[in-house]
């Protein structure tokens, strides 16, 4: 299946490259050919090493063994700073932006030397910034930006500094469809001007639409390299797992009537601002309620405010015959509310501490892990190896530091925790964001269950797939209010990305 | 690594940055303010000590230690590195200046104490910067180290020369220098004792009169900073391995390099902050325990002057007004300084009604009774209380401000190279 | 323009309305020491060191002058000295005293009334072994000797000498840290001072309250204390404040002012050796002479005999004239001098 | 398994390197290290050394539990030092005001010093929680007001006896008697006041719901909240704790040996807190043999005097080994969590395989 795709000399070429971690192989016996003036995609479960060999071209991370060929001239990077001579730029899975400096300083950061950091900065700026097709003002926070901003920065930081060779690493993961398609225009732009890209993603339809070429990682390898034309996504995907792409299906409405969460008129600002805006929602027993919104908008906050964790400015949120207005996290918890935190790095887990100890968290006042003021250590080991058990947890053992586990085990470790204790309502954000799609498919069939069950499920994704697969009902949220419901059944990505930039209201409204 | 996506606007929408009135003017408008209220307490009392060129003198004199220890703990803490460990740094200056300064002069003591304290800040930088150590705790370290090894040194080169285990022998002084014929004008204007312009001119005779290299150094060194740090690209890379160290090492900034340099460079500060303490006129040599604290209270000046070299100016000169101030001429005058706080709280409450915070008004206006009554109600503060004026003042002041002060985003953070993405 | 030193203050005014020194009949103190030098060859002595310590020209350093003495005149055979450590807790001071008496020093002389809790512990632990404290009157304790100074004394001396030299008939004092020992020398310098001119203003100030030591070790706060008093028109200020009087001289030197120093004869003291001339004269507190005389007695075998007090009549105390700045004036202090020897002048010791 | 070594090697490795650089220090100025450590040893032996040693750890111990309980919450609590000795004067001035019976005296007293000791670190802990004040600016400016406070209560509780202004004699029933160990001295009742804390600290650590959201807050704050840990409460609730801890720190020297508060009373304890805290790794255990070493350090070098060394060598020690323990323990903990990795790819390495191939929608 190995296509050559190489015509003239090629941009890139990596060949034989390995990359250990202490535990993991995650690059071994790479090789990758990148025409030049082509989009050429990498694509891989989680995990499969991607960004490593991305870095590894970028100069972050030296390989163990292999070369890496720029222009057909073999070069050996110890620093970003080299890579970055050689004409290579790198937009990262994680915006790399200091939050407190200006546009134009987050851009010239770095590659002062070419134009200072004064006016004539700001004009090369402006000038990079038309020629992509998109406006910047070089002097505003970058803190104040809204995500789809915050990746045009990052695309400058790559213009800036004379890049010809482009690596985007997962651009598109917090970009609503509409954002997407802007940013291929501009890609597409620039591909007219002889750039070259490296482009990762999880999302195969993208990566077919913008892609020339497609080369597959598994577990570290190449398994192989085709013309994007030439495949389909269920081939790809199969590349990529070695099986069938798994997607997220209904699996038949179990909503009963019983409403489990009741929210009315909610409010919250902060520092004067409202971020969230007369907020009505409602989720019944053995529903699955989406949140749709682009990044920002207010999802956060809702459901901070659903869990207690912001305080409300005005509005009720009941559980049941609960009001729970007034009641602490804890006492939230407590009144049966699971939660699947969006960073589980920040809020689902305790990196430096054992599976069991993090089995604790938020569960620490009820059995089977604490008995009154006191905690149960048996009880939770105990615990911790079911969910392992129950949730295919890939682990040596509960003692070890959940640092130590990847991430769609530690994810699977938060799901599993946050379904235990009979919840009547679970709040997911993002529960499958940077999952591979093996953990991906167990925690969706637990959700599945868990709502055939009678579980109330309130979902705030950005993988809109996800969406409108696990969904009973969406709801789009814009500028901090719900504005518009759709019906997962009949709406599209396409359509309900429209809502959640405002172009347009849902179907409901 | 944490790389927050999140926006926080509800909008969306960019927000523009600052407001009308740019940052200095605000700070000139609170500079005015203040002295308008002290030159008003000045007239209401009778207390012409309030603004005497000589109480600004002592704050100067009082201020500069803590100024540049202050902004030693900036270049640090911008550049992502907490230093607790600055009261080290400038005891090993003190040390390092009487040594020097005794054999081969005050300039000798200057550059020696720099060096002492850029040592004590190496230290400090290859524990946190390259061994990931906690910054407090190395910074605590440093303080136990840095009195230990003075200590150690001066029993062994010292003694033999003072006789005195604890003690330098005399160190030279700076000769001090003042721009005349400005100063004596002023000086003619303050003694017309009028109002307002004999406080002005008070206020601006004690800064520009009695004056050593040493504190024009000091002098010099609030916009040099300013400038290097904000204006040019050097400090550009420093401050955004401050900001978010994982982006400026993906950019090319050799992270590591820029904080040991900024460390470094932060204990020079320091150390220099010590040479003030022996080196200007009217000080003693090397003495135990004679930095008395100094460093942390540079941090704290550092802290409420928001992490920028004007705000840190401004800690600072607080700082030493307020000790000028009660030593000098203890209980009367910091006991007027009583109705200049009132009448800050005042406008505080004004400037708060009119931003339409009716909270904060509110406080501000129970704050400025509050103290006009304890004003109105007592004669004088227990000498117990008054020694203490400058740590009271900052306590106060930092309760008051520090919710809209905004540190570093990295400060203090772990970082080390290639280490992004290894938990993700 | 360089500043070259010089000031202002001390140019007006003509001094204050001074009283007449007291007439004295009886003449000058009595001073009566015991006998001839005793052989102390077979002594040990044992120092232990309050905060300080070696080095500090003040008691510390004088009761080693006292002992170098006692080796000279009378063949002492062996001193041991300890160091104490800033704000170290009881037992430290208990564990020294204790080393020495151990040793086999006899007898052990503990500097400073910090020694005194400590004193009592281990000197009930100790019987056979004699013990003096320094600055503590410390009575009850069969072998332990207290060694107490009339400061008040002394200082009024200071405040005599002060307002013979004021010209703007307003002095000060600058004390280190606000305890009852130094406020002792705040009360007899005030009223030496109003003695000699019923008009005077007096300037008081302290560094630090009690129990914060840093006032004995700050010049920098010293120097502006100081400055504070002479911009407010002090042109004399008499200091009790350890290290930080430094700070004072400087200050008092650059405003061409007069200082009045302390403890032992400042003006022959290497350490300020650089303000010399404006220290016109200093209160001197024999401890010197006490631990030799001590010395002396312990080695007679006589403790009895050593006073209970030093005061201006056994010399414990004085004033020295050195740099000869105050030499008109030694008549005049001398009188004063004879009228407290002579107890026609009572000196309190509280402020 | 490998557990023992991450705790015992960081220290002793410290301990070590901190020797041979100060013998190096002490070679370069001429003294002999040797003798030198054989003087310090052989100190202990004599007089009342050994006890004394026991009964400053007992105070070591209290003040760096003290550090250490703010510390598992990433709290800096550099204020210990006013904490301690503003407890200890209000304690003696409230021990020598009443009259109880024994027993019942001693147990008021224990409480007024943490009490006040709490209160103080409260104003801290309020200024933190309700204005966003560092704890570590704060703390340091209350430690200087203290002293103020301290002598403003001295002053106007106290009484003066000889040169020494002190608070009252506390009465006899409120004494608690020690352990006489006849020449050796006298070892503190109150000693077993740190065992108990310590025991205490133990047991609320690992084994309680509070020491499981106190560790939880310190870890992540971000995840304790999402958890249901309400930080603000939290952070005062430990600041008051260690507060208190750190008032109890004076009394075993006031209820045993003074019985009264002197303005020259013990300074110092609160740095040497922190310091013993991180040697001991914040573990209740480790904190013990912190303090014991840190008062060994400090007692035994009182001897050092009589070879001719500079004490002041022993503060260089003391910072030494503090910041090679940080660094050896950063370096330990990294060797360690990359030994776990690698042992978790090595164990999930074999589960990979078969669950690969049935990876879908079909496991649950
Ligand atoms: N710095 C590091 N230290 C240790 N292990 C690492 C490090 N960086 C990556 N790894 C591990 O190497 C493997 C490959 O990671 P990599 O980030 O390259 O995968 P990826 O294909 O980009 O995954 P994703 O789709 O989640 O972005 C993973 O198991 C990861 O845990
Ligand atoms: N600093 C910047 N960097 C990148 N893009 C920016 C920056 N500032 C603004 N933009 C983008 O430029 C466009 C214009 O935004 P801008 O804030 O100037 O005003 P606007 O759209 O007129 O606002 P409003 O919606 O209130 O009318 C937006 O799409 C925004 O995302
Ligand atoms: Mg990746
Ligand atoms: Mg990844």
């Amino acid at each position: 299946m190995n296509t050559s795709a190489a015509a003239g000399t090629p941009a890139v070429e990596l060949s034989g490259i390995t990359k250990t971690f202490p535990g993991v192989v995650a690059n071994s016996d790479v090789n990758l050919t990148v025409r030049t003036g082509e989009v050429h995609a990498v694509c891989g479960e989680n995990g499969a090493g991607k960004s490593t060999l991305m870095k590894i071209l970028y100069g972050m991370q030296s390989p163990d063994a292999g070369a890496v060929r720029i222009d057909g001239e073999q070069v050996r990077f110890r620093s970003p700073a080299e890579a970055i001579r050689a004409g290579i730029g790198m937009v990262h899975q994680h915006f790399m932006l200091a939050d407190n400096l200006t546009v134009l300083e987050n851009v010239v950061l770095g590659a002062e030397r070419a134009h200072g950091i004064g006016a004539r900065a700001r004009r090369r700026v402006l000038a990079l910034a038309e020629q992509a097709g998109f406006r910047v003002r070089p002097d505003a926070l970058v803190e104040r930006l809204g995500v789809a901003d915050r990746q045009r920065v990052e695309i400058l930081k790559v213009l800036y500094r004379g890049a010809r060779i482009v690596v985007l690493d997962e651009p598109t993961a917090v970009l609503v469809p509409q954002e997407v398609e802007e940013l291929f225009t501009t890609l597409r732009t620039m591909r007219e001007q002889g750039f070259t890209f490296l482009f990762i993603s999880h999302k195969l339809d993208e990566v077919l639409a913008i892609a020339d070429t497609v080369t597959v990682l598994r577990r570290g390898t190449t398994v192989g390299t085709v013309p994007a034309g030439e495949i389909g996504s269920r081939q790809l995907a199969e590349l990529m797992v070695g099986s069938e792409l798994p997607v997220p299906e209904h699996g038949g409405a179990t909503a009963t009537d019983r409403e489990v969460l009741v929210v009315r008129g909610l409010c919250a600002s902060e520092k004067d601002r409202p971020v969230l805006v007369d907020v009505d929602l409602a989720v019944r027993a053995g529903e699955v309620v989406g949140v749709a919104g682009v990044e920002g908008n207010g999802q956060t906050e809702l459901v901070e405010a659903i869990m207690g964790m912001r305080p409300a400015d005005a509005g009720t949120v009941r559980l049941g015959d609960r009001d729970l207005t007034r009641l602490s996290t804890l006492a939230r918890r407590e009144a049966g509310i699971g939660y699947v935190p969006e960073d589980r790095h920040r809020q689902g887990l305790l990196l430096d501490e054992s599976l069991w100890f993090n089995r604790i968290l938020g569960h620490q006042t009820r059995p089977p892990v604490a008995r009154g003021r006191w905690l149960d250590r048996r009880g939770a080991r105990e615990d911790t190896r079911r969910i392992v058990a129950r949730f295919d947890v890939r682990t040596p053992g509960v003692d070890v530091d959940a640092a130590a586990l990847s991430g769609g085990n530690q994810q699977k470790l938060v799901v599993g925790r946050e379904l235990s204790g009979d919840p009547v309502l679970l709040i997911a954000a993002h529960p499958t964001r940077g999952v591979d799609v093996g953990a991906q498919a167990v925690i969706w069939e637990h959700l599945r269950t868990a709502r055939a069950a009678g579980l109330a499920v309130l979902l705030v994704s950005a993988d809109l797939d996800e969406l409108i697969g696990l969904s009973d009902t969406i709801r789009v949220m814009y500028r901090g209010r719900v504005v518009a419901d759709a019906d997962p059944r009949t709406v599209t990505p396409e359509e309900l990305g429209a809502a959640m930039t405002g172009a347009r209201g849902g179907e409901d409204r | 690594m944490r790389t927050e996506v999140r926006t926080g606007t509800a909008t969306g929408r960019p927000q523009r940055a600052r407001g009308p009135v740019p940052g200095w003017a605000h700070a000139a408008l609170w500079v005015v303010v203040g002295v308008v209220a002290v030159s008003f307490a000045s007239y209401q009392t009778g207390l012409p000590q309030l603004t005497s060129s000589g109480t600004v003198q002592s704050a100067v004199r009082l201020g500069i230690p803590i100024l540049l220890a202050g902004l030693g703990g900036l270049w640090a803490e911008r550049a992502g590195v907490i230093n607790i460990g600055l009261e080290g740094m400038m005891i090993l200056g003190t040390w390092g200046g009487a040594w020097a300064g005794y054999q081969w002069g005050p300039a000798a003591g200057l550059l020696a104490a720099a060096v002492f304290g850029a040592l004590g800040g190496l230290v400090h930088a290859v524990a946190t910067v390259t061994f990931g150590v906690n910054h407090i705790v190395s910074g605590v370290a440093i303080n136990l180290l840095g009195a230990g090894t003075a200590k150690y040194l001066s029993t062994l080169l010292f003694e033999p020369v003072s006789k005195n285990p604890r003690e330098s022998p005399p160190v030279p002084k700076f000769d001090t220098y003042s721009a005349q014929p400005l100063g004596a004008w002023l000086h003619e204007l303050e003694n017309l004792q009028r109002v307002g312009i004999s406080d002005v001119a008070g206020v601006l005779g004690g800064l520009v009169t009695g004056v050593s290299p040493l504190t024009m150094l000091a002098y010099l060194s609030v916009p040099v900073s300013y400038l290097v740090l904000w204006r040019s690209r050097f400090g550009l890379r420093l401050r955004s391995c401050g900001e978010n160290p994982i982006a400026a090492e993906s950019l090319g900034v050799a992270v590591h390099r820029y904080k040991y340099l900024a460390v470094v460079v932060s204990g020079t500060l320091a150390g220099i902050g010590g040479a003030a303490l022996i080196l200007n006129p009217g000080q003693a040599g090397y003495l135990e325990n004679q930095t008395n604290n100094r460093g942390y209270i540079g941090l704290a000046a550092m802290i409420f002057g928001n992490w920028r070299p004007g705000g840190l100016l401004g800690g600072a000169a607080l700082f030493g007004y307020s000790d000028g101030l009660q030593l000098r001429s203890g209980g009367t005058t910091v006991h007027a300084l009583l109705l200049a706080a009132a009448l800050v709280l005042l406008v505080v409450a004004a400037a708060q009604l009119w931003r339409r915070r009716k909270l904060g008004a509110g406080v501000a206006l129970v704050a400025a009774a509050a103290v006009l009554a304890v004003y109105l109600a007592t004669d004088q503060l227990p000498e117990e209380i008054t020694a203490y004026t400058p740590h009271l003042v900052t306590l106060v002041v930092l309760g008051a401000a520090s919710q809209r002060l905004r540190p570093p985003a990295a400060n203090g953070l772990p970082y080390r190279r290639g280490e992004q993405g290894a938990r993700e | 323009a360089k500043d070259i030193g010089g000031g202002t203050a001390g140019s007006a005014g003509q001094g204050c309305r001074l009283n007449p020194p007291p007439v004295v009949t009886a003449g000058g103190p009595v001073v009566h020491r015991p006998g001839p030098a005793p052989n102390a060859a077979a002594m040990k002595v044992g120092l232990a060191f309050d905060i300080g310590g070696r080095g500090d020209a003040s008691f510390n350093d004088a009761s080693v002058a006292g002992l170098e003495r006692a080796k000279r005149e009378m063949g002492l055979a062996e001193v041991k000295e300890l160091d104490a450590g800033a704000g170290e807790p009881e037992d430290a001071k208990q564990t020294r005293l204790r080393q020495l008496a151990q040793e086999g020093f006899d007898p052990v002389i503990a500097v400073g009334y910090a020694y005194a809790d400590a004193l009592k512990i281990v000197a009930a632990q100790f019987p056979r072994t004699r013990f003096a404290i320094i600055d503590e009157d410390l009575r009850g304790i069969p072998n332990v000797t207290p060694l107490v100074f009339a400061e008040e004394q002394g200082s009024f001396l200071a405040g005599v000498i002060a307002a013979h030299r004021t010209k703007t008939c307003h002095i000060g004092f600058v004390g280190g840290v606000r305890t009852p020992l130094i406020q002792k020398f705040e009360a007899g310098y005030a009223a030496g001072a109003k003695a000699a001119a019923p008009d005077i203003r007096i300037d008081r100030a302290y560094l630090t309250p009690a129990g914060d030591p840093s006032g004995f070790q700050d010049p920098n706060k010293g120097a502006e204390v100081a400055q504070g008093q002479l911009d407010g028109g002090v042109d004399v200020i008499y200091h009790a404040a350890g290290a930080s009087g430094k700070g004072v001289f400087s200050s008092v030197k650059s405003a061409g002012a007069k200082a009045i120093g302390v403890d032992s004869d400042q003006y022959r003291q290497p350490s300020v050796a650089d303000y010399r001339d404006v220290i016109i004269s200093s209160m001197l507190k024999r401890v010197d002479l006490a631990v030799f005389d001590y010395v002396a007695a312990a080695a007679r075998g006589d403790l009895a005999s050593v006073p209970e007090k030093f005061d201006l009549s056994l010399d414990g105390v004085g004033y020295s004239t050195s740099g000869g700045m105050i030499d008109d004036l030694v008549p005049t202090v001398d009188a004063y001098r004879a009228a407290i020897a002579t107890g026609r002048i009572k000196v309190s010791d509280r402020p | 398994m490998s557990t023992w070594r991450a705790r015992l090697l960081p220290p002793a490795l410290a301990i070590a390197f901190s020797a041979v650089l100060c013998a190096a220090v002490l070679l370069a100025s001429g003294a002999d290290p040797v003798a030198t450590l054989a003087q310090l040893v052989t100190q202990v032996g004599r007089g009342s050394t050994a006890v004394d040693i026991v009964n400053t750890a007992g105070a070591y111990y209290l003040v760096a539990v003290a550090a250490a309980i703010g510390f598992r919450m990433n709290l800096l609590n550099i204020g210990i030092e006013g904490q301690y000795r503003l407890g200890a004067c209000a304690a003696a001035i409230a021990g020598g005001a009443i009259s109880l019976p024994p027993g019942v005296h001693a147990l008021v007293v224990v409480v007024v010093g943490a009490a006040v000791g709490a209160a103080w670190c409260g104003i801290a802990a309020l200024l933190k929680v309700y204005r966003g004040v560092s704890e570590v600016i704060s703390t340091i400016m209350l430690n200087t007001l203290a002293f103020g406070l301290i002598a403003y209560l001295t002053q106007t509780f106290g009484v003066l006896r000889g040169n020494t202004q002190g608070t009252r004699i506390i009465p006899e029933s409120g004494w608690v008697p020690g352990i006489p160990l006849g020449g050796a001295g006298t070892v503190f009742g109150l000693v077993l006041l740190a065992v108990v804390v310590g025991i205490g600290y133990a047991v609320l650590l690992d084994r309680t719901r509070y020491g499981f959201e106190l560790r939880a807050s310190g870890l992540s704050p971000t995840a304790a909240a999402a958890g249901g840990v309400n930080h603000r409460r939290m952070v005062l609730s430990v600041m008051l704790l260690s507060g208190a801890v750190a008032g109890l720190a004076g009394l075993p020297e006031i209820l045993g040996r003074d019985h009264t508060f002197t303005i020259t009373f013990s300074a110092g304890y609160g740095y040497a807190g922190l310091a013993i805290a991180l040697l001991g790794r914040n573990h209740p255990v480790g904190v013990a043999f912190g303090a014991l070493l840190w008062s060994f350090l400090d007692k035994s070098s009182l001897t050092l005097d009589d070879i001719g060394v500079p004490r002041e060598i022993v503060t260089i020690l003391q910072g030494t080994i503090v910041l090679s323990v940080v660094v050896a323990y950063a370096l330990v903990r990294r060797r360690e969590l990359a030994a776990e990795q690698r042992r978790v790819g090595r164990a999930t390495g074999t589960a990979v395989a078969p669950a690969a191939a049935s990876t879908g929608g079909d496991r649950s």
